[in-house]
């Protein structure tokens, strides 16, 4: 199926006006020699038959096994009046929204967007979102880099490894120095600080679900003129110390937890938020409140200046489209949690949790790792290659976490579980006797 | 209308967690200590369902979409977005994957639907631009043109180059020259000639040593081809400079020329344009980047590989990639839509597409050439722009007060004031999916507003009135920002 | 807005039809001589589906909905339809589903699923009813009145009783006397008292012999409980007349008391108003029928039965049944969906919306009658009625204008003109659902047409004037009908 | 999760408003005797778990069986914009539109559907649906009682079985002479009318698929002043000779074809038509065009002196709900099929059946039935119990047609096969290989 509408007349009577013989002449302009040699895609196919493809390829994807998988992506609920809102054709066959008064629909949301993620992380300003959590943190090292003018970028090893992969990748050309150090403990931090660092990049909770009071991590990077950077997640930071309340400059992070699907790595959302003092340096779209001539409130992009169609290569970021229906989704996600929903849902991950390390470590040759406070995730050691074990679960139907191994070599048997308010007790149960089993 | 935290009721739910099936204990120790602890709990709204409902539901109804109206956008793309794509992402086997499964070992076999998707994506997009080889992961247009410009540094560093410049035509997109700064380059602006495109004598002034690479889109944003477009390659390669091509425009030529034909060597597609997934309301997009051979080995990993027995798997092991530029695989539920769009129009739909997109812009052309002015009346591609130069002169009549006219009269504005080439833009992108009728339509309101530009320009500078909101005071927004709701 | 025919242009396609993989020579054959084919094509319309998306996606746009605001809706419990049981009964294991299934041989067992969501359903609503079996199979409220009045008929007839008069109070809904005609059944009307309700003196009068039934609603349509229920039950029985409760209104009294209590016989109940399942603009709904034990046996075939090792199965073995009243099952869907709100709300929601449903209403009595005359202003359950005779009387103010007035007001009218038995009716449902804000605003609306309509009449004969159309000439309609678009 | 928005302090504030001490006082008019002994309710549940638990009643069903399973009710393809439109809460959490002004997007959508169940059946009128073809029915059978005051239904064994038993059961109380028999033949239909028959009841396509032309048969009715009342299928109506054609006085059928799921049976739409000599005699909704004050074209319900909220025991009909959302579904069907697609559509099953009958036929043992023109469905005979053949061919996962036995106990080795335009070649091929198989 092609949607083309034109009929033959129909199609007649345009070249007729145009004055030309065929749509082949509309493209005269395309030398011959420059066209195509092939052609080679297949036949259309009815809505049917692609339907029939997709759900065949769907049902090779094994994505019924009880996911105890996380690693910074999380296996949550999603209420159903999410994606009812996200299916209006008004608010995803709509285009950025540059003409206010007919979109008032998606900026106002992004107001209230903007106004959530200020709250939850206790932030002054946030922008409209960025792609994922990674690309906001690029975005946000670029920000510390071109406020302080300063090249390094001091970064713990508990942020998620994948951010810091995506960090070097993104910075190859920027003639910056990038060092990576466990900056759990303030000494490390203090040791590793120096006037060259333009940002403190930390984790909370971290990469193996800790959760920290970062206060003091911030207070000595500020001491330096050094930014601080606070990646989080935003279901933990319905209770936990939040960025602006340990001194963060910048918080980014991924937003997939506020009820977007996992959906194999996309689309996500990167949430970003700073202080009013770096307002005017934030990457990306930013919704506004004003008015118009009779004094209604109405809503509109601002701060344009920062953007790439104004400012083009002086502009804060290059970012154009955002991730706007998945930060509507978010947005209504969070609006049907509500203040107290969002603190219960933090607190049921939690005590899953809680339980299922308790229930794992009470399997013999199954060691603990860490101690103190944990979000919905956490670290067990095995007796075995964590990756041997996930690939033995993963035979009676269940994901039962990460295996480290594959970014920190030294934890070739540390297995990252998590668990959120989806998993039962029942299936936290078959979690334990299965791992058991198989030890 | 109020937000949804005016309608906040201190207590009041809009959902319920699953019933607590774990022993009381394991809650009562989830309070943190003071010190882990936020001081109080975010102000978030206390609504029901039925108040979220409502207030999203009647927020949707103040905007404007493609499935209420034409939404000419230029170089935006705003065609029909089928409906069945939506819910093929929406398979639970898809949209329930959870992207690490793969990177499980025997983890690839598990996810051979999704994996497949993102195979069969890139085998189609390599046909339709000509290039060697994709990468899905960019999760938008000028993330693809990050991630392309992180590729013609990877190319010069490992060849040794010291290059430090990206050329970049004065009719490009901002994301163009934006990008390139961002990945670390130099940014100089070529003109275009009076013919509306860069011309290769222009080109050669500015092709120094120092020439990393030059970004440009073909047809560029005034819709034109650039018939030169080989003879630039060929000296930019000469040079050993890449071809740089922003496919946003890549609507206008499908069947009918490939980036790699026309000397490009690496190119980004905007799937949210060219492959019919929605915008969103600005995202999410998805701007998968292909390259010709000599470019693949800097692709970012994962790649996407097929074994000797059929099945896929990730490749990491790619020592001379730029690394990750996205945490998985992309936009997976964007490509997925794209994937079946095509696979819906196939070789045929898509050239059709490409064919009545300039056949659609071509018409409006000379339609509204009777009563505006069009710099470059000529045959063009996907999007025509017209100037309101004339308007501002004779009448007072600004750019911004045809397109605020546009609304009353029930359309989405054009793109307006850009490209910066063109005074007083606007720049008009009808798409092949816009039916003949409202192509009329659009040129009759467009004639009755250079009708009251002439007799009622006040009616114009009133415009719109139809709307929820009059036009807002920007200026006053930018000057004191109030982008958060106070507490 | 033209019609989706006049938008037609010919040679336009919404959809493709699957590839042909069969011999063409098939469909060769498939034209059929002229004596079997119609003379020519039907003309339905030819459009894309573009087209069809911006049609009805615009027509939807000029309807009024649950979604959009409050829809005090009396009798027709227009409370919130949770998001998530749209997409339960979607569920291909469900949707996709052939109803002759389980009539195969052994294919019972391989819907148990669908027979669990019947079976279950008829479970919860035995308890919520006190009534000792269910049929699923009514399709909507009349229809279960209809099987229900069939099913009087057939208890009769068994007994061999000749009785040939159904009662109903005067202010029953429509549908009562409707369906009693329709089952072959004399109506004979009873009045109520000034109390408001049927009284069993009154009653005494009209119970003859001849009368197989009676129709009542408790609360009745104005809203108020009778309390004499259980003597009028106790005099029909003693007449071996069964006493047959219209279930519209049970949103009023879940979990403070069951209609078998109340010595009811014959239950029908509205899923698409109790149970929460959406309207859909006038339907589908679900009107599941609930007898006592003595009238089990002449339910509807199919029955859904349980066996020893827990399956379930079709049981048509009933061979003092009424026989079939639906093709299948009923309305699976929307059972399906009243399951699903069912579970989530529990016993402990059921009662809890009652109690708020009737908190609601009295909470909009108590605040209305400073404006309002309301002939019953005491203790009233799901609705109140009010009367605007005065407002006639002294202002020249109709029932319709303070209705009409309310939509400008950004409210769905109540119902109008019902219940018969009281002038100038304005019969008003709020349902449980409907936050106290919107009360106190449904309240000042109202406070702000009985002003409107002492200082500004005019104002309220001319309401709406906030619609795509103003106030109709359905005199005309009716008169010179126009019901289908001419070719 | 209950949907009740009351905050305690709310509850307070109106429980005072009213007078009363408690919610409980607001129950003090119901006798403390009638209030229940027991209410045995389940414990409320979450959304999640609720869709847990329908998803796993869903995996019991076989939906997926191939289904070659028709009987007048079939396995159609609905393209995904139907339940896209369908979705959108303004018009499915409306109710009938008896407020005009606020109603017009429902009331439009039911005066272009009537429209095209004009069109399709050839007929002047329609109402705005009937629960189903078999409710439809009996409403017609009524309305030609009513119009010719006479007793006597003369029913076509070909009409589907279930309507056929649904006509018995509605009609038990009411004094009519139903009598079924074979009035495929003119002649036999000569012979069983009389002037006691207020309507002849016919079906084209019958439940065996055949293809009729009834005009003769409508005349002969005619001439005895009875009315002829034809069920027909409306896809099938895209080719095949119209009731108004053919001479009919009420079209009724099943309008599930018309992208409607086969959903367990419901819900459905039953469409009825008839000409505009009896439209005044119709039972339902009808929606009209007309006027506003302004001569502005708007729409409302019409010819409401029908019916039962006005004229209560005279009404034509008790109904009240019908099935607005499903024609508004069949509606946007029947425009994205369109004109020609409709034609197609039906072509393309008729074309798959007459393959599909063609294999069939091929294997030895199995037996024609029938010869002319049919639709989508066919009888063939097996050398066995259908019912056994059905049984084995389900356990190779296809369902392979309804066995006839069920309803005509004459016919128990006939087999009645349908074939949509979802079935591929392969699967006939799978089906006609399974069946040689099991024979």
């Amino acid at each position: 199926m092609d949607f083309v509408p034109h009929t033959e007349e129909e199609r007649a009577r345009m070249l007729e006006a145009i004055g030309v013989g065929s749509t082949e002449e509309l493209f005269q302009d395309i030398p011959p020699e420059l066209r195509p040699k092939s052609w080679n895609l297949p036949q259309p196919l009815s809505e049917f038959e692609v339907r029939r493809r997709l759900e065949a390829m769907a049902d090779l994807n094994a994505h019924d096994l009880t996911c105890f998988l996380g690693a910074g992506f999380y296996d949550h609920y999603s209420p159903a009046a999410v994606d009812a809102i996200l299916r209006r054709g008004e608010f995803y066959t709509a285009y950025t929204p540059y003409q206010a008064e007919v979109s008032q629909g998606t900026l106002q949301a992004i107001y209230e967007y903007q106004t959530a993620i200020a709250r939850l992380t206790g932030m002054d300003v946030s922008n409209a979102s960025m792609y994922d959590g990674g690309t906001a943190m690029f975005e946000a090292a670029m920000m510390a880099v071109r406020k302080t003018k300063k090249t390094k970028l001091l970064i713990c090893t508990s942020l998620n490894p994948i951010y810091r992969v995506m960090l070097r990748s993104y910075t190859a050309n920027l003639h910056l120095d990038l060092v990576e150090a466990d900056l759990t403990k303030t000494e490390d931090l203090q040791k590793a600080l120096d006037d060259k660092t333009a940002a403190v990049i930390l984790q909370n909770p971290d990469f193996f679900g800790r959760i920290h009071d970062l206060s003091e991590h911030a207070a000595q990077a500020k001491a330096q003129k050094a930014m601080v950077i606070m990646n989080t997640n935003p279901l933990a930071l319905a209770v936990t110390k939040t960025p602006g309340e340990m001194g963060a400059d910048i918080a980014v992070g991924e937003g997939q937890v506020l009820g977007l699907p996992l959906s194999f790595g996309g689309p996500y959302l990167g949430y970003m938020a700073t202080t009013k003092k770096l307002m005017r340096s934030l990457p990306g779209r930013i919704a506004g409140r004003t008015v118009d001539h009779d004094g209604k409130v109405g809503y509109c992009l601002t701060l344009q200046t920062r953007e790439q169609h104004i400012r083009r290569e002086k502009a804060s970021s290059n970012i154009c489209s955002n991730q706007s229906l998945c930060a509507v989704g978010a947005l209504v996600f969070m609006s049907l949690m509500g203040k107290q929903g969002m603190v219960d849902l933090a607190r049921m991950n939690m005590a899953k949790a809680a339980y299922a390390k308790k229930r794992l470590l009470a399997i013999e040759s199954v060691e603990n790792v860490d101690d103190g406070p944990f979000f919905n995730e956490f670290r067990i050691k095995l007796p075995i290659d964590a990756r041997k074990a996930v690939s033995m679960m993963i035979d009676k139907g269940i994901a039962p976490g990460f295996p480290l191994g594959r970014y920190y070599p030294d934890q070739p048997n540390n297995l990252l579980v998590a668990v959120t308010e989806k998993r039962t007790k029942e299936e936290i149960g078959y979690l334990a006797e299965g791992l058991e089993a198989v030890l | 209308m109020s937000t949804i935290f005016e309608k906040s009721k201190p207590g009041r739910r809009g959902v319920d967690l699953p019933t607590r099936d774990i022993p009381q204990e394991f809650y009562e120790a989830t309070e943190l200590g003071a010190e882990y602890s936020r001081s109080k709990p975010a102000e978030l709204p206390e609504v029901s369902e039925l108040d979220v409902v409502r207030h999203f539901t009647n927020l949707s109804t103040k905007n404007f979409s493609v499935d209420k109206g034409m939404y000419p956008l230029g170089s935006c793309t705003m065609k029909y977005n089928p409906k069945f794509t939506e819910d093929l992402a929406r398979l639970p086997g898809m949209a329930g994957l959870h992207p690490l499964l793969p990177q499980l070992r025997r983890g690839g076999l598990l996810a051979q639907g999704a994996l497949g998707v993102l195979y069969e994506t890139e085998v189609l997009l390599k046909e339709v631009t000509g290039m060697d080889a994709f990468t899905m992961q960019p999760m938008a247009g000028a993330h693809g043109e990050l991630t392309g410009i992180m590729l013609i540094a990877a190319y010069h560093r490992d060849k040794g180059n010291k290059k430090s410049i990206i050329l970049v035509p004065d009719s490009a997109h901002g994301t163009n020259p934006a990008s390139a700064a961002l990945a670390g380059f130099e940014v100089v602006t070529v003109p275009s000639s009076d013919e509306g495109v860069m011309k290769p004598d222009t080109f050669k002034e500015y092709l120094t040593d120092d020439v990393a690479g030059v970004m440009m889109t073909n047809p560029n944003t005034v819709g034109l081809f650039n018939p030169y477009i080989k003879e630039i390659a060929d000296l930019a390669h000469a040079k050993d400079a890449l071809l740089y091509y922003d496919g946003a425009n890549l609507n206008a030529i499908m069947g009918y020329a490939k980036p790699a034909d026309l000397g490009f060597d690496i190119v980004h597609l905007n799937l949210h344009k060219t492959m019919g997934t929605p915008h969103g309301g600005g995202g999410p997009g998805s701007g998968p980047v292909g390259v010709v051979e000599k470019l693949e080995e800097f692709l970012p990993v994962s790649r996407i590989k097929q074994r000797q027995d059929g099945t896929l798997f990730l490749d990491y092991d790619q020592p001379k990639s730029i690394g990750y530029i996205a945490p998985f695989y992309g936009n997976f539920g964007v490509t997925l839509k794209a994937y079946a769009y095509m696979l819906a129009l196939g070789g045929e739909g898509l050239k059709k597409a490409s064919e009545h997109a300039v056949l659609n812009t071509n018409y409006l052309r000379v339609k509204l050439a009777e009563n505006w002015d069009i710099p470059f009346n000529k045959i063009c591609k996907h999007e025509v722009v017209l100037s309101s130069s004339d308007k501002v002169e004779e009448y007072g009549v600004s750019t911004l007060d045809v397109a605020k006219g546009l609304i009353d009269a029930g359309f989405h504005p054009p793109t307006v004031y850009f490209p910066l080439v063109i005074k007083e833009a606007l720049m008009i992108e009808p798409t092949e999916t816009e039916p003949l009728e409202n192509l009329d339509a659009f040129v009759e309101a467009m004639t009755k507003i250079a009708e009251a530009a002439k007799n009622d320009p006040e009616s114009l500078h009133n415009a719109p009135v139809t709307t929820p909101v009059g036009r807002l005071d920007e200026v006053g927004a930018a000057r004191k920002p109030n982008v958060v709701l106070p507490e």
